[in-house]
């Protein structure tokens, strides 16, 4: 009674088989692949290894999670360790949601359309913008379908002016993602931790398509956008706006700066890190840019009953339907995550939100004061939430491996994600960081920093 | 009916409790310049956790997944999403790894991903890939861009032109125009195929390169595409495989074998991670060794037993997205694998094979299937006969398919079948499901000419009947607005 | 409707893989005699992985629990289980322990089962207790048993009778019979309450004690408390308090300070465990110094820092059930209590008598509420009224309430009460909630007096309608007796 | 905006509470405790905890789970450690099994009532008996509901032959039970690792309302129960088997030996350890025990509309309508453990039972072999499936010490239960062990062991 390794997750009997292939018409399963030419059948044995039970391959990625190591976490730099709570995670599990598709069928999916409605709402309300998606693939490539959606409506245009103070990987994303002859990238340059506005209207023109800013930028530091919506709305372009949205809990919104578009990443609510995903892409938008939109929306409609329902609506933007001439080409998107984010979203609510930021503020505000006491110690001045940086030049990277030893993920260097910014640490402190534990990083910190000097 | 989030808030109410801040407080104006400040109110929804709860949960109840009954949506493979995957996924040691930690604090996740880039490898016949992109669309796109990278690296600017089969899904045109190429329809020919022929005449200075899937959106395999993948490569092309269908063919044909230069895979389709409502999912990308420096930043290097990210690659297309990829959807895909092993997979494809043979060839009799004697994976059928006869159509079906607790196939594509229904039932269901199936189909297509109304007017048992899409799309509500 | 699990039972699927035998293989005979094998085939069903979730998933929707609605089940305390109480009993380092491990390698086990017992101890003003009840009934047979203890070390041996309310729930006869005790009936008063003068007769040497609930089953405060307690305990009683409505008085009033000497209490009520369907629960007991000595073995010693197991009770009643409890709801019920904290409890207990004395004065107008003018956490109704003048009963308003997607209340009990109704809405409840339930309580008063047929035949918007008791219990089915 | 700490789980606003006390008619929320006696109000402060967060708690108690150590289990005695199914854990997991309580209603429960019918088949079918119920606490527990349902069959036979291989927990708590000055025990002795059944014939009499056994017994020996119910039956007695119903798999079951009740604990299948619990006590039994059975029983029935509907049935025998006459006080179960393990039979099927017996018992005798083979060893003899008990003499509870040190829990000393079994040690292989694992237990107790001699 030997098993048949063969047979994971499927259910077919030997007798199954047979009457099947019976019922067809041929007799053996070879058959049914004989319409593969001989010259690209695989005859071969695959090179990889045999199936092994569940348990045995559960105990083997036991064993290789075991070989990573998890510190003391202070970094962010586009994804942060917030607490999730256990309701979020155990709402967002149900296999209901976990194993549909996307709602084509509305009568059968009216629970992950309504979800995603009330993604999208949430998203307009913490941007103040009127229409947004069922998400999008990541922070990054939102900032891409934002920009994308900018030249689509600006069709003659064909220069984006991006400030040098954004993620570095985003920049990296839109000149992978734009980089035809015709499109042209005009920097906005840094002065200090800020985007120097001052250079604004002189890189404007009958070309620019949109100005795209982030804040908190890639140092943490709250760029002041007082002014940037007239001179970029008087070019009559697009003003794209990219944040960590959980600073809307106490920072000015997309709406209030005049934005357009807004994009960013929504890991911050109630997602792990993961490694980097998945998260969530989400784009916000004035209401005339609703048929710009990329990947889908949901809308409330009514049914032939007259209750309310919710759809996949404004299909014809769609791959689906347009192909070539689509808005975009994003299909599967990241509906569970936005479920997730939503759930996060609803539980915590605008106290719940202003908290986290306070806290989170303040914890951060209290680290860097600290350490900045080190004297050793220089920043990147300027006003911030709950991220700041530190310009530690030669010993960035140094302090960073020593943190690790003294048990810290210390914060990340932007050095490595770009090498224009060398010396420069990004430090996040999230409300899940206790007095102790920040404590003690001023203590490790100086005993380094110290240290160094000393050597030097 | 669930009334939404915002309707059930109440002001003033607490869902979440935060640890009290224990570092001195401090005021806002002494952190944040007032001018920088939010000065509008949030109008988000106030509840309690229970609410939150039971709001879910209700939602839950309405919506279908595979967990819950057959799901044969073409092009999709619904197969079960083994249960195991879950478990490995939700590992802390996994999850909660920050992207830019240290690379000796995150050696077991990168060995993750080397494995799994190394056995999607051996099983497609490539070289080596990533596995950045966060789909399927995402791949084909990241995939576009390879080639663009490839022929600006070989200097011939001149190739623009992509073919795409008018059977091909959206995505396929919609990648490689973003991507900036200049699309060029292939009809397929009576077989359903692409022919040579078809390609013959674009074979020439100006091509890039084409995107197939094989087997193809109408589940036929594509005999000739070896003569295709030839011509191409002669004409200096390069051939894109759409790995939606690999469900079909693994262990059985591989696409590095047939000459394609890039592929993607859908994770979420072939190798059994849960679909969530529409994602995430994972689309890795796979190349031949000539295009292994464009592949996007970073690649993940395997040195004395230590894994590492690896940035300089000074021909590679940059990033795709934010970080490496949807990692959560990676360790499940490689759980999936590692469990099914080189015969397990195989063995999958022979049997999803077999399920779609089995109910194509009890259906042929009723329904007209346009192309195609034996299938691959999936099949289509087409209810214009069925429409020009009783004004029932596809839709129709497919509704009346929900109100017998079936998931509809996919219907109105691939474009080149009239009323098309694809149906795509996976390996992991067993006979008795498809049999009913079977027998739901059967009475569908007897009432349809016996009492076409009571098809037209499915779905019945359902809390919703058909929704009102065109004004849906007129007056666009995407938000909530208030209780108006 | 889902078939059962023999029914999509098929010959030779197989559901799951175990790793490979890696051990030289041995021959079952050389193992166990041939007279010691099973020879008879087990009929067991065999069945796929994905069946297996899809039919749990499907009969999941098929009930009803307190994370979809509201769930006002008098007596049981139906509030929400939060969902950290998962996370934290499904660690591994918790849940995988063995009991039998050595103590050294359950420090962290065994402070948790020593941290609830003293909080418990604290919130009821007891001394120190046990763990080892796995619920409400069990640990009344426990705390029955220590009573016999304790009067057979005395040498009492002529106290054989326990004093019980008509009021009180029906395990507290069983239990003090399963233990040997004789049973008196105590009737409640005209105010629903237990006065001294009822039990007066029966404070003599034959007295083994009394049990009481308090509040007790109509949600009523025992005002006669401290009368009864001294006179049981003059006449050299004991008095045990069945602490199923503990969620009324938290912070407020606690037994030990009454004057009870055993108690229990329902981990699965008071401290947010979930139900499961009908368990598992658990029922700790907790007692007065006195009766310490005959706790169940082990208790949870503390010396050194170091906790451990102390068998050594030479006047303990024994084990009375396999190991210490049922730790995985342990850890479930002090997760809850530490964050709820002594100000959490207290509130809680405060906003269910608010919550039930909101609905209590809502509904007090329609219907008859025949004992006190203000309740504790629950509240008993009489339908016998609408009875009477419209043949509407108890369980016709109760199935009513199904089709408004409430669960019923407890009904039919307690006895004294006709056609009585026992409403316990918990503190998790919104005031939302509780005002649509008013105004469907309020719908089905109308509806009984004008179209008493309509509720007569409810539920009508349920998978099955009402079911034949009386045949099921005529003609017992139950176990699956094959295709017949 | 400062939290109110209390607020944990509670959903009235002060605006909600304000409402709702002006219509009941009070002012104060303390006017709803005006009917507790001035001299039972509770006025002081609990001497408990401040309420935290929930993160707080969570990382609280991993802490303290943190000082919990596992080792490489041969622990069994009760509760064995064999692999747990993902698919099990995940089917039990759903919220609507776990939030719902006793299946009262069944026009809303059928979920829960069919999935306890399912259960109580599933013990029909593994016992071979004809009736079973919704669960009872443990295998220990229902042991006495066994003892319980005899007596109370055999209302004026007051003695019960108990044999003494039985689990000594299983004893020490039916004395807890039965300790009424009429009820008596008589002892089946042993004679080596098995019941001496010759001395059975002498103990029946006419007193005698049941006779209790366990196979495998409590050295994992499995019995040899030829001819006993024959014994047992021609005296009019009750024959109660008492065993782990995973060896089912490979071992004759309860209706093959004759048994009249079949009791045990279905932990094996699927649940784990936990410490003890929760897991399932079972109970099945010939037919016409049906009315005696305690708790609650589910049964087959019809609607009002004629479709198969399942109902709590039986009632009579219950609490709630018998109070004090009642077949048994149990009132909650362990439906939701119960049904886990119902998944757990299901997906394993009758297949995967003889798998895991033949891998567990293969296993087992490896290890037993090699351990004789030690020659310091000694062993309690006799034919077993997957437990074994080793006679180490004084040398037992250093053994276990030691080999705690080397990273396994070695076995039980039977001698902690019950000191009449000093030096014995019961060590339990599953199918989870691997080879591996298990030459090293060999290796590290060759070590030990021999050690020892030397030092002797
Ligand atoms: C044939 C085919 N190609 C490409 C895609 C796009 O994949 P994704 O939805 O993951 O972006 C799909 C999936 O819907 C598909 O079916
Ligand atoms: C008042 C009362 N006492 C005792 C019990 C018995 O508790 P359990 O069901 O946990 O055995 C209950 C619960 O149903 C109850 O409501």
């Amino acid at each position: 009674m030997a098993q048949n390794r063969k047979y994971s997750y499927v259910p077919h009997t030997s007798e199954d088989i047979d009457e099947m292939l019976a019922s067809i018409g041929v007799s053996r399963i070879e058959d049914l692949f004989a319409d593969i030419p001989q010259d690209v059948k695989f005859t071969e044995v695959l090179g990889l290894p045999d199936g092994k039970s569940e348990y045995e391959i559960e105990k083997f990625l036991q064993n290789l999670s075991e070989k990573n190591d998890r510190k003391l976490s202070f970094l962010g730099c586009g994804m942060y360790d917030h607490i999730i709570p256990a309701a979020v995670t155990a709402a967002a599990s149900s296999p209901a949601f976990v194993t549909s598709y996307t709602p084509y069928q509305p009568e059968i999916s009216q629970g992950m359309l309504q979800a995603i409605f009330e993604f999208q709402t949430m998203i307009c309300q913490l941007t103040g913008l009127d229409v947004s998606n069922a998400s999008l693939y990541d922070g990054h490539t939102a900032a891409a379908e934002a920009v994308s959606m900018a030249f689509q409506a600006k069709k003659k245009r064909k220069t984006v002016i991006v400030s040098e103070a954004v993620h570095p990987f985003t920049l990296s994303l839109l000149r992978t993602y734009f980089n035809e002859q015709d499109i042209q990238f005009r920097s906005l340059p840094l002065k200090g931790g800020k985007t120097d506005f001052s250079q604004l209207s002189s890189l404007l023109d009958d070309t620019t398509a949109a100005v795209f800013i982030q804040t908190p930028n890639i140092f943490g530091i709250l760029e002041d956008l007082n002014g940037i919506s007239e001179l970029i709305h008087q070019n009559k372009s697009f003003f794209i706006l990219s944040s960590n949205p959980m600073n809307f809990g106490m920072t000015k919104t997309p709406s209030e700066w005049g934005a357009d578009i807004a994009v960013g990443d929504t890991q911050p609510f109630g997602l792990p890190a993961n490694l980097g995903g998945p998260s969530v892409g989400y784009i916000a938008a004035v209401k005339n840019l609703l048929r710009k939109m990329p990947g889908r929306i949901v809308g409330e409609t009514q049914d032939d009953r007259g209750q309310r329902a919710f759809v996949l609506t404004l299909q014809a933007r769609e791959q689906h339907i347009k192909r070539g001439r689509a808005t975009s080409n994003i299909c599967t998107n990241q509906a569970l995550a936005a479920l997730t984010t939503s759930a996060y979203i609803a539980l915590v609510g605008p106290m719940g939100l202003e908290e986290v930021n306070r806290q989170s503020m303040t914890k951060a505000h209290y680290l860097k004061e600290a350490l900045l006491a080190l004297k050793e110690v220089k920043d990147v001045p300027g006003p911030f939430a709950y991220e700041f940086t530190l310009d530690l030049g030669n010993r960035a990277d140094d302090f960073i491996q020593r943190m690790l030893g003294k048990g810290f993920f210390a914060g990340v260097h932007l050095g490595a994600l770009d090498s224009s910014l060398y010396g420069k640490v990004a430090v996040a402190v999230t409300e899940k960081r206790t007095k102790e534990e920040i404590d003690r990083y001023v203590e490790a910190a100086g005993e380094i920093l110290k240290g160094d000097q000393l050597n030097e | 009916m669930n009334k939404l989030l915002f309707e059930i808030s109440r002001e003033g109410r607490i869902g979440y409790r935060f640890p009290e801040n224990d570092v001195p407080d401090k005021a806002l104006d002494d952190c944040i310049p007032e001018n920088l400040q939010r000065k509008r109110e949030l109008p988000l929804p106030e509840i309690s956790e229970h609410e939150l709860v039971r709001h879910y949960a209700n939602l839950a109840r309405r919506n279908f997944g595979v967990d819950f009954g057959f799901y044969p949506l073409g092009s999709c493979t619904m197969k079960y999403n083994p249960k195991i995957n879950e478990t490995t996924a939700s590992n802390p040691a996994f999850s909660q790894n920050h992207p830019l930690q240290p690379e000796e604090t995150i050696q077991g996740s990168l060995e993750v991903m080397y494995l799994l880039l190394k056995y999607l490898s051996e099983l497609t016949g490539m070289k080596w890939g990533t596995l950045q992109p966060l789909a399927g669309a995402h791949g084909e796109f990241t995939g576009m861009q390879i080639f663009k990278a490839y022929f600006r690296d070989r200097g011939e600017h001149k190739r623009t032109k992509v073919l795409i089969p008018t059977s091909a899904h959206g995505t396929n045109p919609a990648s490689a125009h973003l991507a900036g190429f200049e699309i060029i329809e292939i009809p397929a020919d009576n077989r359903g195929l692409v022919s040579f022929e078809a390609i013959e005449p674009y074979l020439n200075d100006e091509l890039a390169g084409i995107m197939l899937t094989n087997p193809n959106t109408l589940g036929l395999y594509e005999k000739e595409i070896m003569e295709i993948s030839r011509g191409v490569h002669q004409a200096g092309g390069l051939l894109y495989y759409d790995g939606a269908n690999m469900n079909a063919v693994m262990g059985k044909s591989r696409p590095g074998d047939m000459g394609f230069d890039v592929l993607h895979l859908n994770l979420h389709k072939t190798f059994s991670t849960p679909h969530g409502g529409g994602g995430p999912g994972s689309g890795p990308v796979l190349v031949q060794e000539a295009l292994l420096p464009f592949l996007p930043v970073p690649d993940i290097g395997l040195q004395d037993e230590k894994f590492s990210w690896i940035w300089n690659r000074p021909k590679s297309i940059g990033k795709v997205s934010g970080f490496y990829g949807n990692f959560g959807v990676i360790v499940r895909a490689l759980t999936y694998l590692m469990v099914m092993g080189k015969d397990g997979l195989t063995h999958a494809s022979e049997m999803a094979v077999l399920n779609a043979n089995y109910l194509r060839s009890q259906l042929n009799s009723l329904y007209e299937i346009p192309y195609g004697d034996m299938c691959k994976h999936e099949f289509v059928i087409s209810a214009k006969k069925i429409k020009d006869d009783t004004d029932v159509s596809a839709i129709d079906i497919a509704k009346s398919l929900i109100d017998n607790n079936i998931h509809p196939p996919t219907i109105y594509f691939p474009l080149i079948v009239p009323e098309a229904m694809m149906f795509e039932p996976t390996e992991t269901e067993t006979k008795e499901t498809l049999d009913d199936f079977i027998k739901v189909m059967k009475d569908i297509y007897k009432q349809a000419y016996a009492n076409p109304e009571y098809i037209q007017n499915a779905p019945v048992h359902t809390e919703i009947g058909r929704a009102d899409e065109v004004a849906a799309a007129r007056h666009p509500k995407v938000s909530w607005a208030g209780g108006e």
